[in-house]
Parts: structure tokens; sequence; C-alpha cells
């Protein structure tokens, strides 16, 4: 039996019965769940050459430097979270992979590389009123002026701590929440979003 | 409400910070070599000045940096942020 | 003092109530006093009438920067009640609610001391074994104090939510029958006015500048209004406590903080005791012309500015329309915020200091109000006697190099 | 001449023609049961007036008859219970209600009703009710004060708390902008143009429905046209803008640090119906770059005998009515005034064909240009008088009026009486500063204006218009231009120049006002009828006086005496003219008396509006394990933990708790049980010098745990006592990874990087929370290798390969693994760590495989009575803060060569003294007792009050393996006292003897989780 079979993600239960928007509103916004990503925690040092170097060796991809932005690279990507932190992303069942490949790359070199896979989940948030729910919760400054496609940030929606991610402006969020609070943050978003119309789905739509 | 400037982050609600007390107070190198009385100046003796005070804050929901700030402890005007590395900006005013 | 009696009042009434007498003198300050308190809030004025009424020292001055309980007393949320943890915290404070009881007629002033109940929830196991250890140790210092159960609870105030689904329910609570609220200026305005008539001096807009030490003995103050002369100073203010122990070479183990409070709009009576929830975080009791006072957390930053949080505001608000849901359509009136000094400890300081003559009354903390008689005959004790009374040994500065704290965190809870 | 009223209609007193409302859309309500009708466009007050309702609520200390005053938040008097049932709210301000059909609307504080008032019976005592009185008097006897208060708290209060839940939903919004501009009149608008055009982020918000502010209520031009023509031009202008957010019905009620100001949006007016699904009302939080405060001024009443009789009303109230509202709110109407403002309510009322009695100005020559105009239409102006009584109770009848002699202090001469139905009263204006002194910004007394002022910012914030004292419309519209463009700027938005000139309008120049706080009378205030300052307080300028005169004779005192101010309309017209008063009776200038302290919120704003959306169930999150479904369906009863959900126990049907856990500790001992143990912290520690590291954070040594090994680890505080335990595994040479408790986990993590990044930089360790990453299945039990050694593993179970206190990772029955053999019941044990997407099915693995031993889910409670019987403590329910390891009888796991956290605390005088209290074991001699947990512990039972106390039980079990109750407990010098008696003081006054024994009760030598 293959790991994928016998996995549930933190959102399963949430998910179990999807809901449509009601017809007359439409969906002002869409929840759904970006389940089984690799979830890589990444600490070292950026004054290193030597770390940057082999980071982007193995993964493909420059690690963003610059504070709260995403760095693009094939199948993964890197996002920016402390001065010498990062989260990468991978596509399901890539992390042990990518995991050997930065250990084998970085050596003795002083870092530290852990799968949170599991630990934590992307809570996809779209539609034309996704900023505004989002707000109403998140003490960011969402407005395009200040926050887009590219950048990401650590916050909190409401009593939970948050990664968001815009992906694209319609506006799309990608919303990174610790496993055990991705069912408040879910259940907070569909009481929040009453307003808008609003429709859960399973499947994410990448 | 205060917005503080995370030295990485930039501008941030406070909802987003943990506080930590009062900034450059340096655990001895030797606490057996300490009185009781000094260990305790260290442990718990507190200048807490209505004022300008350096003090400690952590971006506990952002980048989970420790940085210390400049805050006047009546009008809650930040006057500067500043690294934990940096060194104690000085009082002039 | 003119007292107040029924007969004055109506006699005052036949006369367009034009011939009461100023509630305390308006006067200048000395040259010389035997004693110098600074702070005319509930502490200071407090342990103005009793050295004046105990130790017969009434040679003494109140200087007050501001106005007559401009402070901290007229800024609570009124709650007194004495079921504190530890041993040395209940007998201080059970001693200052016997002086309560009874407070009214010693002042001749009406303090509208209610003992109507204080309920403090539980909400977890761990708060159910804390708040066991509490009761059972009040009972043993002779403190009145009782365990309910959810079914208890829910018949003494009817209108709280005692669901088992609420997020965190209410497994039970401890009451103190004998807990209550009292009107916070009244205490102020009581104590000064009974001071006053013993003969202290209320000195206000007169702000301490300087503390004057010579050969390590105090030798009086520096103030707005000029040098004022005194072998014993004895400070009981909140917020600038560490300021005044720096002009004295002082450090104290105090950080300040602002703590806020919120008052509803008036409404008929709906509840009688007063409730408290650390868990959930609501402290709510209903003042005697309607409104619900409210006490919200504390601001978690260093602050003077007697201006907190907003977000503090909507944590106590959530909380508060959460454990009572009818409350939801009530509105806010005002909300406020006070400086509160807090220990290590959670607990106070009542001590004498390195210097001679120079004596602390500090770092209440929340607990302050419920305190006020009780902490003004100590420390008058102590003033007068320049040693501590039993009471207040254990709340000496010392305490924090010898180790041994008194830790009220759990029974001071955060607000009140 | 033609009456303007159109009598053949239902509401007698609405103009026929003019005003804002919708003729075509009339609305039925009901006020104090009786049905009547307005439109829509009314609020409840001016519905009320056009029907001829004039009494509409009694005050709060006399009862005394109140009819409205003004008409908007500073309404006093016109205060209602609105809405039914769920839906009712009490203390609504008539003029702020919105009227809708089928709206139901009383007053409050009288019984039986408001015609026929009990309570005004206070009214005749009122003699007996001086400032204050409470306080000298209810004093005997002592005891009766309990039953005084009863009646006290049944008469105070005014509306009624709803008695059901609210239905309804509040929102929550956080937004930025570069220009908040609060207050859409003249001002506003047009700093919100220059703004929005600038290009920045700008919200407008206005309190009420529509934009214009002072415009919509008189009959202004700008440009030579009428002045709503430039309002809905300037509003299409900024509806047009992008960047612009208009807020409307949206009181910005609050000005914080910062520039973060908090504004309550009205979304259903309705009171009727209940919002769901949308929302009734929302709280934006605003943090603003610069922020433009255009808030207008209220309109000061005067203070003379009598002058709350319903009838009197502000006489920019009247305009507002008349013009707005088209409502006459009298048919007879008299004005008295200090200013030349209330000439234009003059003719406003004359333009509505209501024939004014006359205007009584207390200056002698009132010849400005809009008094000269009223003079020539004809209306009798009559200069140096005032108003020295009132006429009628319930409403006005007529007023009396003398002449003031040359010192302007005294009347003098004889009383004339003028017969009229209305009074339009104006002693000036009070500019609206409550937002500029939120903010930190002070007044200053303006002598020519007769008004406080804003002094300087001390946030970045500009006032224009009125309420900077700027009255005039032409004034208005050019700071509002100017303050517009120069915040604009600031925030980073065009060279602050106004790019378009300043509209023209036609301002009468206005005579300088004779500031008056309180009309001279015939009699001294003490001695004179009621001459009320703040009318929902009942509070006269008697009152004032006899508090100055005893002592109470600063502001501040004397608003908490008199309880000035203190009511729901917070003062809004009582505030200035009391602070007058005062300063009239000490003869200080009206600055030295103190200050009005402005609190928020500007007006009252709805609990659960500020609560939002963050109750019941969303109060706090609940924190659920990946198995957590799992528990749920086999029926566990949760415990809260933190914010976790944790499985109590799991009874099966017909069980009690205590044949559960019972059940579920024995199969632990007996068989194999498993627990949910994910919540426990757990934290990577990397890095060269992690084990330096560890060794100052934990009290014992870590250079020498083997790779592969694992140990117990206890932290302390700096002051020395136990704050957090774990075990730590060492993966590697510079890979550690340990274990927090639950309630630790991110505490601990947080204290561990503090020390990290601000202590100790130059320790190259970096640490990563896996708390979530990894669940964690304890299996616990005798059978518990075997189970594991039946499922496909690569990972040797072996004693021999796999010692207690190691770890292995591999595979297990598929799933990748790390297996630690620790042990937290005493029993032979392995942690499995899986990663959490994972878990719930090795759970059901687990669950499967180990059928055949009858494997047994337990939950914490059972896990606290297995570790109890071993005498393992739990951080946080057998230590309170104030515990030592030493206490704790863990004094083996002090390091003596090394400096640790909290190590230097342990050697204070306090630390070390002798009787300190300790863990220890405690036994009920009766062999059957359970001593309830928080029992306090004596030596002598028969002790009087206060009892000394010797210690406390801090956990206490019925244990079934040993088959009797066993605790744990602190006691004085414990230690030593093994064997000896203590009394366990029970609540209903019982003594249970108990004998102090080891703490640890089953398997001392730890043989079982060694095999």
């Amino acid at each position: 039996m293959s790991d994928q079979a016998r996995r549930e993600s933190p959102l399963a239960e949430f998910l179990a019965a999807p809901r449509k928007a009601d017809p007359a509103t439409g969906a002002g916004v869409q929840i759904s769940e970006r389940p089984f990503l690799g979830h890589i925690n990444l600490r070292g040092d950026p004054s290193e050459k030597r770390f940057l170097e082999a980071v982007e060796g193995a993964i493909g991809v420059a690690l963003p430097l610059e504070p709260n932005t995403v760095a693009e690279g094939g199948e993964i990507s890197a996002l920016w979270l402390g001065p010498d932190e990062w989260l990468l992303l991978t596509p399901p069942d890539r992390q042990r992979d990518v995991v050997l490949t930065l250990k084998a790359a970085l050596g003795d070199t002083f870092a530290a590389v852990n799968d949170l896979s599991g630990g934590q989940t992307v809570v996809r948030i779209q539609g034309t009123h996704a900023r505004d729910v989002l707000s109403k919760g998140c003490p960011l400054d969402l407005h395009p002026r200040v926050f887009g496609p590219g950048q990401c940030a650590q916050s909190h929606i409401s009593k939970t701590m948050a990664l968001i991610r815009q992906i694209d402006d319609t506006p799309t969020y990608d919303v990174i929440v610790r496993r055990s609070f991705a069912d408040y943050l879910a259940r907070w978003l569909e009481e929040a979003a009453q307003e808008y119309g609003l429709a859960v789905i399973a499947e994410s739509p990448t | 409400m205060l917005l503080i400037s995370c030295p990485w982050c930039g501008p941030r609600e406070e909802s987003e910070f943990s506080y930590g007390g009062e900034a450059h107070i340096v655990r001895p190198k030797d606490p057996d070599a300490l009185s009781d009385l000094e260990w305790a100046d260290y442990l718990f003796m507190r200048n807490n000045p209505s004022g300008r005070y350096l003090e400690r804050w952590l971006h506990a929901a952002g980048c989970r940096r420790w940085f210390n700030a400049e805050r006047d402890t009546v009008s809650y005007k930040i006057k500067s942020v500043y690294k934990i590395s940096d060194p104690a900006p000085r009082g002039d005013e | 003092m003119k007292k107040y009696s029924l007969y004055g009042l109506i006699r005052n009434s036949f006369n367009h109530q034009e011939n009461w007498p100023r509630v305390w003198r308006s006067l200048q300050p000395k040259v010389e006093y035997d004693v110098i308190i600074v702070g005319a809030g509930g502490h200071g004025l407090a342990t103005a009438y009793y050295l004046a009424k105990e130790h017969g020292v009434t040679n003494v001055a109140v200087l007050e920067k501001g106005y007559v309980g401009g402070g901290s007393v007229g800024r609570n949320t009124t709650i007194v009640r004495s079921n504190y943890l530890w041993d040395e915290t209940s007998y201080l404070y059970e001693m200052s609610m016997k002086l309560w009881e009874g407070l009214s007629q010693e002042l001749n002033f009406n303090l509208m001391f209610s003992q109507r109940g204080v309920l403090n929830l539980f909400h977890n196991e761990q708060e159910k074994r804390d708040t066991a250890r509490r009761v059972n140790s009040n009972r043993l210092n002779g403190i009145d104090a009782e365990l309910l159960n959810t079914e208890q609870v829910k018949k003494l105030v009817p209108i709280l939510n005692t669901s088992p689904d609420a997020r965190y329910p209410v497994l039970g609570a401890s009451l103190q029958r004998r807990g209550g609220t009292a009107r916070h200026d009244a205490v102020a305005w009581g104590f000064a006015r009974a001071a006053d008539a013993r003969g202290v001096d209320i000195i206000q807009n007169c702000e301490v500048t300087g503390i004057r030490i010579e050969g390590g003995q105090v030798t009086g103050v520096d103030t707005t209004r000029g040098i004022i002369k005194a072998r014993k100073v004895a400070v009981a203010v909140a917020a600038d406590t560490s300021t005044l122990a720096s002009m004295a070479g002082l450090r104290l183990p105090i950080d300040t903080h602002p703590l806020q409070a919120l008052v509803s709009e008036p409404i008929k009576p709906v509840m009688h005791t007063v409730v408290m929830s650390n868990a959930v975080h609501a402290y709510v009791s209903q003042t005697d012309k309607g409104e619900l006072i409210i006490g919200a957390g504390i601001d978690h930053y260093n602050g003077f500015g007697m201006r907190g949080s907003y977000s503090i505001i909507e944590g106590t608000m959530e909380a508060v329309v959460d454990v009572f849901p009818i409350f939801s359509r009530l509105r806010l009136l005002r909300h406020w915020a006070g400086s509160v000094d807090i220990c290590p400890d959670a607990s106070p300081i009542i001590s004498k200091t390195h210097v001679k003559g120079l004596y602390f009354n500090c770092g209440w903390g929340t607990g302050g109000f419920k305190a006020t008689p009780g902490s003004g005959w100590v420390y008058a004790y102590t003033i007068a006697r320049d040693q501590p009374h039993p009471l207040n040994e254990p709340f000496s500065i010392e305490r924090f190099t010898t180790g041994y704290l008194i830790d009220e965190h759990g029974a001071a809870a955060v607000a009140h | 001449m033609k009456s303007p009223l159109d009598s053949s209609r239902s509401q007698p007193y609405r103009l026929a023609t003019g005003g804002r409302i919708d003729r075509a859309k009339p609305l039925t309500f009901t006020f104090n049961g009786k049905r009547l009708q307005g439109y829509q466009g009314d609020t409840v007050a001016s519905a009320l007036l056009a029907n001829g309702v004039r009494l509409v609520g009694r005050s709060f200390k006399y009862h005394r008859p109140r009819g409205i005053v003004g008409s908007g938040p500073e309404e006093p008097n016109a205060i209602l219970q609105v809405g039914r049932g769920a839906l009712t709210t009490p203390n609504l301000q008539a003029t702020e209600v919105e009227l809708a059909e089928g709206l139901q609307a009383g007053s409050v504080n009288c019984w039986p009703s408001v015609e026929h008032d009990i309570g005004a019976i206070n009214g005749l005592f009122s003699r007996f009710l001086p400032p204050g009185f409470y306080y000298k008097t209810f004093m005997w006897p002592s005891r009766m004060w309990k039953t005084y208060e009863r009646f006290i708290r049944k008469a105070a209060g005014l509306g009624v708390s709803p008695k059901e839940p609210d239905p309804d939903r509040y929102d929550r919004m956080n937004t930025h902008c570069d220009v908040l501009v609060v207050g859409g009149g003249p001002a506003g608008l047009a700093a919100a143009l220059e703004a929005g055009r600038a290009g920045a982020r700008v919200i407008l918000a206005d309190e009420r429905r529509e934009l214009g502010g002072s415009l919509l209520d008189g009959r202004d031009e700008i440009d030579g046209a009428p002045a709503l023509e430039w309002v809905n031009a300037a509003s299409r202008e900024l509806a047009s803008m992008k960047e612009v957010r208009l807020l409307l019905r949206s009181t910005v009620f609050g000005y914080y640090d910062h520039n973060f100001l908090t504004v309550l949006q009205r979304l259903s007016t309705d009171s009727t119906s209940i919002s769901r699904p949308l929302i009734k009302e929302r709280v934006w939080r605003v943090r603003a770059k610069q922020v433009v405060l255009a808030t207008g001024a209220i309109e000061r009443p005067l203070v003379f005998p009598n002058n709350d009789r319903p009838g009197v009303m502000l006489a920019s109230a009247v305009s507002a009515y008349v013009n707005r509202y088209a409502v006459a709110p009298g048919s007879r109407p008299l004005v008295f005034t200090n200013n030349d403002s209330a000439y234009r309510t003059v003719l406003d009322l004359a333009e509505a064909g209501i024939p004014v009695q006359a205007v009584v100005d207390v200056r002698p020559e009132p010849n400005g240009p809009l008094p000269s105009r009223v003079k020539d239409m004809g209306i009798p102006v009559i200069g140096g008088h005032v108003i020295v009584d009132v006429k009628g109770t319930k409403r006005v009848k007529g007023v009396e009026i003398m002449s003031v002699d040359a010192s302007g202090e005294r009347v003098e001469g004889r009383r004339r009486s003028i017969r009229c139905d209305l009074v339009a009263v104006s002693g000036g204006w009070n500019p609206t500063v409550h937002l500029h002194c939120q903010s930190g910004g002070g007044t200053r007394y303006d002598g020519e204006k007769g008004c406080f002022v804003p002094d300087a910012p001390a946030q970045e914030e500009r006032s224009a218009g009125s309420s900077k004292g700027s009255f005039a419309l032409g004034d208005c519209l050019g700071e509002g231009l100017e303050v517009g463009a120069e915040a604009a700027r600031a925030a980073g938005f065009g060279d602050g120049r106004v790019s378009t000139p300043v509209p023209t309008v036609e301002d009468r120049a206005e005579e300088p006002l004779k500031a008056m706080w309180v009309a001279p009378s015939r009699r001294p205030p003490v001695r004179e009828h009621k001459q009320f300052v703040d009318m929902q307080e009942d509070v006269t300028a008697g009152d004032i006086v006899l508090a100055a005169r005893e002592g109470y004779d600063s502001m501040q005192l004397l608003n908490r005496y008199t309880t000035l101010g203190f009511g729901t309309d917070q003062g809004k017209l009582g505030n200035v003219n009391g602070m007058g008063v005062l300063a009239n009776h000490l003869g200080a200038d009206i600055e030295s008396v103190g200050t009005i302290t402005f609190r928020p919120p500007y007006t009252s704003v709805t609990f659960g509006a500020i609560a939002g959306r963050e109750i019941g169930g969303l109060l706090d999150p609940v924190r659920k394990t990946a198995i957590h479904r799992w528990h749920i369906e086999h029926r566990a009863v949760m415990e809260d933990v933190g914010q976790w959900k944790r499985p109590w126990y799991y009874p099966q049907p017909g069980e009690s708790m205590e044949d559960a856990v019972n059940r579920e500790c024995m199969a632990a001992r007996n068989a194999v049980a498993l627990l949910d143990q994910s919540t426990l912290g757990k934290i990577d520690v990397q890095g060269p010098d992690a084990a330096e590291f560890l060794n100052r954070v934990y009290t014992n040594n870590w250079l020498k745990l083997g790779i592969g090994r694992a140990r117990y680890g206890l932290m302390l505080s700096e002051d020395g006592m136990v704050m957090d335990d774990g075990v730590v595994i060492r993966h590697g040479e510079q890979h550690f990874y340990l274990t927090t408790t639950t309630g630790g986990a991110a505490s601990v993590f947080s204290w561990l990087e503090r020390w990290l990044q601000t202590e100790w930089p130059e320790l190259e360790v970096y640490l990563t929370s896996v708390t979530e990453r990894w669940s964690t299945i304890a299996l616990v039990g005798p059978h518990s290798r075997k189970l594991l050694q039946d499922l496909d593993s690569d990972i040797n179970f072996e004693k021999s390969s796999f010692p207690f206190m190691s770890i292995h990772s591999g595979s297990l029955a598929g799933f990748p693994v790390q297996v630690m053999r620790v042990s937290f019941s005493g029993e032979l044990a392995f942690e499995i760590n899986i990663e959490s997407d994972l878990a719930l099915a090795m759970w059901q693995a687990l669950m499967k495989a180990g059928e055949e031993y009858d494997i047994t889910p337990y939950g914490t409670e059972a896990m606290h009575v297995l570790r109890a019987e071993k005498g393992f403590i739990i951080v946080g329910q057998d230590t309170d803060g104030s515990m030592t390891p030493v206490d704790m009888g863990m004094g083996w796991l002090l390091s003596k060569d090394k400096d640790y956290l909290g190590k230097r605390s342990l050697s204070r005088s306090d630390c070390v003294r002798k009787d300190r209290k300790q863990l220890v074991g405690l036994l009920s001699t009766d062999g059957t007792t359970i001593l309830p947990e928080g029992t306090q512990l004596v030596d002598d039972p028969s002790a009087g009050i206060p009892v000394p106390i010797s210690g406390h039980v801090t956990s206490s079990y019925a244990s079934a393996c040993l088959g009797h109750p066993i605790a744990l407990a602190l006691v004085k010098a414990g230690r030593a006292r093994k064997g000896s008696i203590i009394y366990a003081a029970l609540r209903d006054g019982r003594h249970v003897k108990a004998e102090i024994v080891s703490p640890v009760f089953y398997d001392p030598q730890g043989e079982r989780q060694r095999v």
C-alpha cells in the first residue's frame, strides 16, 4: 500500500462535505486545500557563500534574500521566513529526495534541514473577495500597492499564525498553517466568508 | 495599538509581537561569584522608567527574531528599533 | 469632623444644602512634618488615617501631584475579596476585609461596600485543582470560601453561559460570599475626610521631585511647592514608584503596565454576584447605577500613558460575550486605563528600605483596591514603629534576595 | 397666513414640502404601544416630533418629564428601548435610530408610563437629594445597607438587557490607508477630494447615512447654488476614485496610538429583523498614515431655570428638523441665544412659514447682518434679556424673561411672559475635539470664539473646519482643501498644493458671542429653580456650586462627585457649561479648573460588534491531533489541555469514568495499551554547539549522551524553579531532538530561542519546532514488544539491540517511523514518531495488530494514574512555579560541574531552607479514601483557625493495580517524615489520616520498564 493512500490531510474532515455557494450570490470566495505537499524548513547563514551555492545547486533555485519574498524554480518554491530561515515547498512525495540532496550538498556547512511535511498544510483562498475575507482576521496590508504575487508574509489570521503567499491577482492566496490549527482556520474562514458567498471545494484548482 | 517596525519585516501590528521587557540586561558570566544581592539585582530589579526605555520585542508571528526598540513609555512613540547585536542608541534628547 | 447624619441631611435640606463643610481643608504645606506620605490615593490616605487613629501621629502631610483619588483608586473595577492562595497574602487581604466591614460607619462616609459575593470560575481540570487548593486553604485560614459545581454556579448567576458546548465550559467556581464591591471614589474621599478631621494635611497639586537623604537618613522631599522636611517619608503611589525609588538610589523589582477597564451603559439589574474568570478572561460586576464594570487584561508592554491597546478591549469583549451571551447587544460606554506596578511574584512590597526613614508600599499589581484599608493599617504600623507588622513582614524587599517569593500569579490572576 | 402644516395628514407637525424624507414611503412604527407614522429618511426622533410627541422620557434621578433636545449623538433625553425579544436593544438615542417599518420603541426608566411616572416623586424630594447625598446617608443602621441598596439598584439603570443570546452577526475588518478623513461635512468632503485627487488611498467615514454633514441641516449655498448640489458633485467624484472608500453610517469611535482608529459601521439599521446571513455591524480597524478630523461642532445649550422642559431644544436641532426632516418641532417657537448663529434658525423657521414669537438675546444690541435681517422681517428681537423661567411641565407653554443689568451678572426689572411651545436655544458651539483629545492632543480656550479648540496634534493628525473652531462655511471648505492636500503630501502623494479654487460662499459675518455658562437669574443657583447643566444625569448649576463648596473643586473631582458627563451622551452638551459654572463659582478662568477627559468610544459601541465573530466555537482555536477523528468516533471523552482537545478516557457502554480509567490502566500494566501523545512539544536542535547549548538550559549534562540514546532532562527558570521537563534524544554528534510538556511547547521554544538570539549569539545552533511534523503514539505494556515484532519492520526490538532509553529509525508495517524506548508509565513501552499525515493509519494498524493482545486505547486520566503510581511528576500539577528540583526530589539531576539557567538561584537562603515543601507520597490509612486533589494537609486536626498548613495534595487517584488509592503531595520537610502521619482536612470538616511514604508506589526498582 503506498503512503499516499494512507495519508490523511489536516483538512480531510472539513472538506469531506464540499459546499456550493448560493447561486444567487455566487462564490466571492473559494476555499480548498493543497494537501501532501513537501514542506521543508531550511536554516542557514546567507552571508556564507558556500551555503547559498550549495542550496541553489541542490534545489535549482537561489534562496530569496529579500524579506518576505518568494523564489520559484521549477517544481520548488522557496519562501523567506527569516534572515536565516526559509520554507521550501515541493510537489507531493518529492520532499525526501530534496532533503537528501540538500543534506548531501550542504555537507558540514552549518545549516539545518527539517522535513515538516504533514506538520502543516496549504489552504488556498481564491476569489474576488479573497482579500476581504483575509483582512477580517489578518492585520497585514494586502492592498495591491503593497502586497502581490511573489510576496509572502508571516502574520496571523484571527487567532492562528499563518504564512500568507499571494499566487495571482484573482486574487488567489495560499495560506500555510500548522496542522492542528488548520481546522480552526477553515471554520473561521467559512464563517467570515458568508457575506461574499462561499464555496468549499475538495480538490484544489491548481 | 502599537505599530512596530521589525528590523527585517518592516512595520507590523502589535498583535504580531510579544514583549521581552527591559533590554541590555546581560547575564552574569560567573553567577557563583555574585552575592545574593547582586544576583537579585540581575534577576529582578528593573529601571522601569517613565519616558525613554530600551526594550526587547520578538516578532513572534513573523520572522521570529528578537530585536530591541527605543520607546517612550508615556507617549508610546517608538524612536528607533535595532538588532540585538547593535549597540544601544545614545539617549540624546 | 461635622458628622453626616440623617438629621444633618434633613436640616441641610431646608437651607438649600448650603452649609455642608469642606470634606478636607485646602491649605499650604508646612515647613516640616513628622511623616510625609507621597500619594493621596487610597493607600496613602488610609495610611495617614491609621497613623493618626492607631498611633496618634497627626503631624502628617499627604502630598499629591494631581488630585485626591486621581490614580488607581479611581480607575479600578472596585472588586473586594480576600480569597488568595498563600497564607501570607490571605492573612493580609482578610485583615483588610475585616476592616472593610464597618468602614463606612467608621469613616462616617458611605463607601457602598456591598458584599454580593465573588465567583471565580474554573474551566479545566488543572484550574479545578488550583481552585480547590485555594478554597481549602482559605477555609483553614478562616476565610469564607465555597467550591461550587456547574449547577450551583448556574443557580447563582442564571445568565452565565454554562453550556457544556462552550469552548471552555464552566466546570465550577469558588465563591466568597463576603466578597463584593465598593464605590471606589468614596474610599479615597472617605479616608481623606477622616484623616483631615484628625489633623492630617492633604496637599493636592504638589509633586515630589526629589528625596533628601543625609547620612543614610531621610530628611525631607523637594516638591513643586518647595522643600518640605520630614524624618520619615512613606511612598504610596502607583506608576511613579520606580521613579521615586531612583530618587533615593533604589532599584525595585517592578514593571509598570497599563491595565484597562470598561463600563457599559446603565441597564436594569441583571447580575448580583461578581463574576471572574481567568481562563476566559472575563471580570464583570454591575454597579448600583446599573452599569456593567468590566476588567480587561494587562497590556504586556511597560506603559505609563494611562492608555492601552484596543486589542485588549477586543479580547475582553469576546470573553464577556462568550460567558454572558445576553450582553451582546449592550453597549460599551467608556473604556480607560490605569497603571499597575507588577512584582515578579504578583505580590506587593510593604517595606522599610536601607535608607532610614524611607518606606515603600508598592507593587500591588491588580490587588491594590481591595487591600486599601489593610495596606494602610500595616503601613501605618511599619512607619510609626519603624518595624513591619507581622502581617507585612513577609512582604519586604529582601524577599527578592532571599528567594522567599509569594507567588500569587494564580490567585491574583490578571485583573482585579 | 396659511399654516405650513398639513394637519389633514397623520403627522400634524410634518411640513407639506421640503426635507430629505421620502413621502412616498410611509413607515408605521409604535412608540410606547401607540401606532404612529413616519417616512423613509426619518429618525425615530423626527418621526415623533412630526407626530407632535413632545414627552419622550424621564430623567435619571428626578424622573422629570423630558423631550427631544438635539438631532444627533448629543441627545441626552430621548433614550429608548428599541425592538422586541432577542432583538431588543436598550438605551438607543431616538435621534440616532433610523425609522423602519414595524419598529417598536418605548421610553425607559419610567413606570407605569412616561406620562404618569411614580418615580417623579423623587422630584418632590429633590431638595433632600443633593449631589453625592448617598455618600452621606444609608449608613444607619449598618446592616440595612443591603436593603437600601436593593431599592437603589431597582431604581437605577435605564433600559433592560435582552434575555436571549444575540441572533445578529458582527464583523471586523482590518484596513490601511494613506489618509483617513473623519466627517463628511464641507471640510471633510473637501479634504477627501484633495487627498483623493493626489492619488492617496483615502477612507472617508461619516456617521450619517448620507454625506453633507451640517449642509444637510441648513440652507447654505455654494458657488451660487444650493450647497447639496456641491455635495452631490463631490460625492460623485469621490465615488469615481478607485482608491477612495466611502463609509457611511460609520462612526469613528476610537483614536488610539500610532494612528490606529476604530470605526463602527452600521450595515443593517433595521432593528425589527435579524441580519443573518449578512452582518449587522462591522468594526473597521484602520491604520492610517495621516488623519483629517473634520468632525464638526456641537451646539452648546443655555443653562437657565427649568431649561429641561420638553420643547426646549438646540437651535441647530430645530433647523435640522425643519430643513432635513420637514418637521416643525413647534408651532409658536421662541429663540434664546447669546450669538448670531441662532438667527439662522430664525430664518429657517420663517422660511418654513413657522411664526417665531421672539428672539431673546442676552447681548444688549445684536446688530450683526443676521439679527438685522431678522429684525427687517418684523420678528421681535429682545436684546439684553434672558429667560428666567419656563412654564409648563410636560411641554413648554411659555417663558418668563427679564432684562440683564449693566454688569451682565444680574437680572433686573419686571418679568415678562411670552407664550410659546418651543424654545430654541444656542449658547455657542463646542468643536468636536473628542478624537483629537483621544489621540493625545490638548485643547486651549479661545476667548473670542467662546470655546475650546484643538491644540497642537500629538499624532499624524490635522483638524479642519468647525472641529477646529472655524465655523464659517467658507473657512470649512478652504481648510478642508488645504489639510486634504497637506495630508496627502505627508503620506507621499502630491505636492501639498490645493488643486482647485475654494468654492465661493456667501458667509454672513457673525458678531462675537457673549459667553454665558449659566444665565443670570433671580436667585443664586443653589436657591434657583433647577438650571440643568447635564440633563441625563440631572446635574444642575446649583449641584456644581454645592460640590465645589464641599471641596470637590477641580473638574475631575466634580465629574466624579456629581457624575456630570457620566451619562450615555457622555456630557456632549453639559461638560463645557459645567466647567464654566465651576469657573464662575471659583472666580477662576475656565482653563484653570481642570480638564475634560475624552475617553473612547466617541459614542457607545455594541459589545457584540467589538467581539466580532471570535466567540463560541471561534473564541479560541480548537487544536486537533491527526488522530482526533478516531478518538471522537470511538466515543472518547475529551479534555481541554491548553488549546488542545485530548482523549480523557474512552468509556465503553455502561462504564463510569472510574471503570474506564481502571480498565485502561490495567491494560497498560498487564497487556498493551496505546496513547495519543502527539501534543507534546518537539524541538529539533542542530549545530556544532548543540550539546553545549543543552548544557546551559538543562540542569543535567549532555556532552556524554551517546548517539541514539535518550535522557530525561529538567529545565529551570532563571529563579531556580522547575519550569519544564522532557526526554532528549541524540540523533548525531551535532543533532538533538528534545520534547517538552504539552503546555510548555510554545513557551519553551521561544524561551530557548530567546537565550540563543539575545544572550548566546556565538553558539552555532539552529532550533526548529517539529511538534506538528511528528505525531507520537505511546505503545505501553508487557505485550508492546511482541506487538511490534508482529508487525513487518526492519527494526530489531529485542532488548539486546534496543535497550531502554534508546531510539531506532526504520519502517514499521510499511510506515517510516522513529521508535523511542522511553516510558512515562513504568512499563515496557515504545513511543512511535510518525509523520502526521500517516498517524491515523499507523494508529489503526496498531489497533488491528493489537487485537489479539486486547490492545486498549487510553486517555490522559489513565496516563496520569500510571505515572503517579511511578511517582513521575507532571510540571504544572505537582509543581506550581515555587518548587525547586531539590523540593521535587530531583537533586540527582543537578550537575555540579557546569553552570545552567537557574543554578545560582538554588543557593539563595530561602531555597536551602530545611522546611521547604517536598514531594512525597501519601496513603490514606483507611486504605480506601481518595484524598481530593487540592486538599490541604495539617498536623494538628484540633488546631483552631488559622490552622497551620503543612502541605497539600497535588495528585490523587484510585490505583487499580495496587488496589488502593495513592496520592502525591507537597509536604514541609516531607522527605524526612516518611512513615509519619498527617491529616487531610476535607471541606466537610472531616480529617482523613494519611501516612507519608515514598512517591514511588509501583515497581520502585524500575525493572518492568527495562525488561
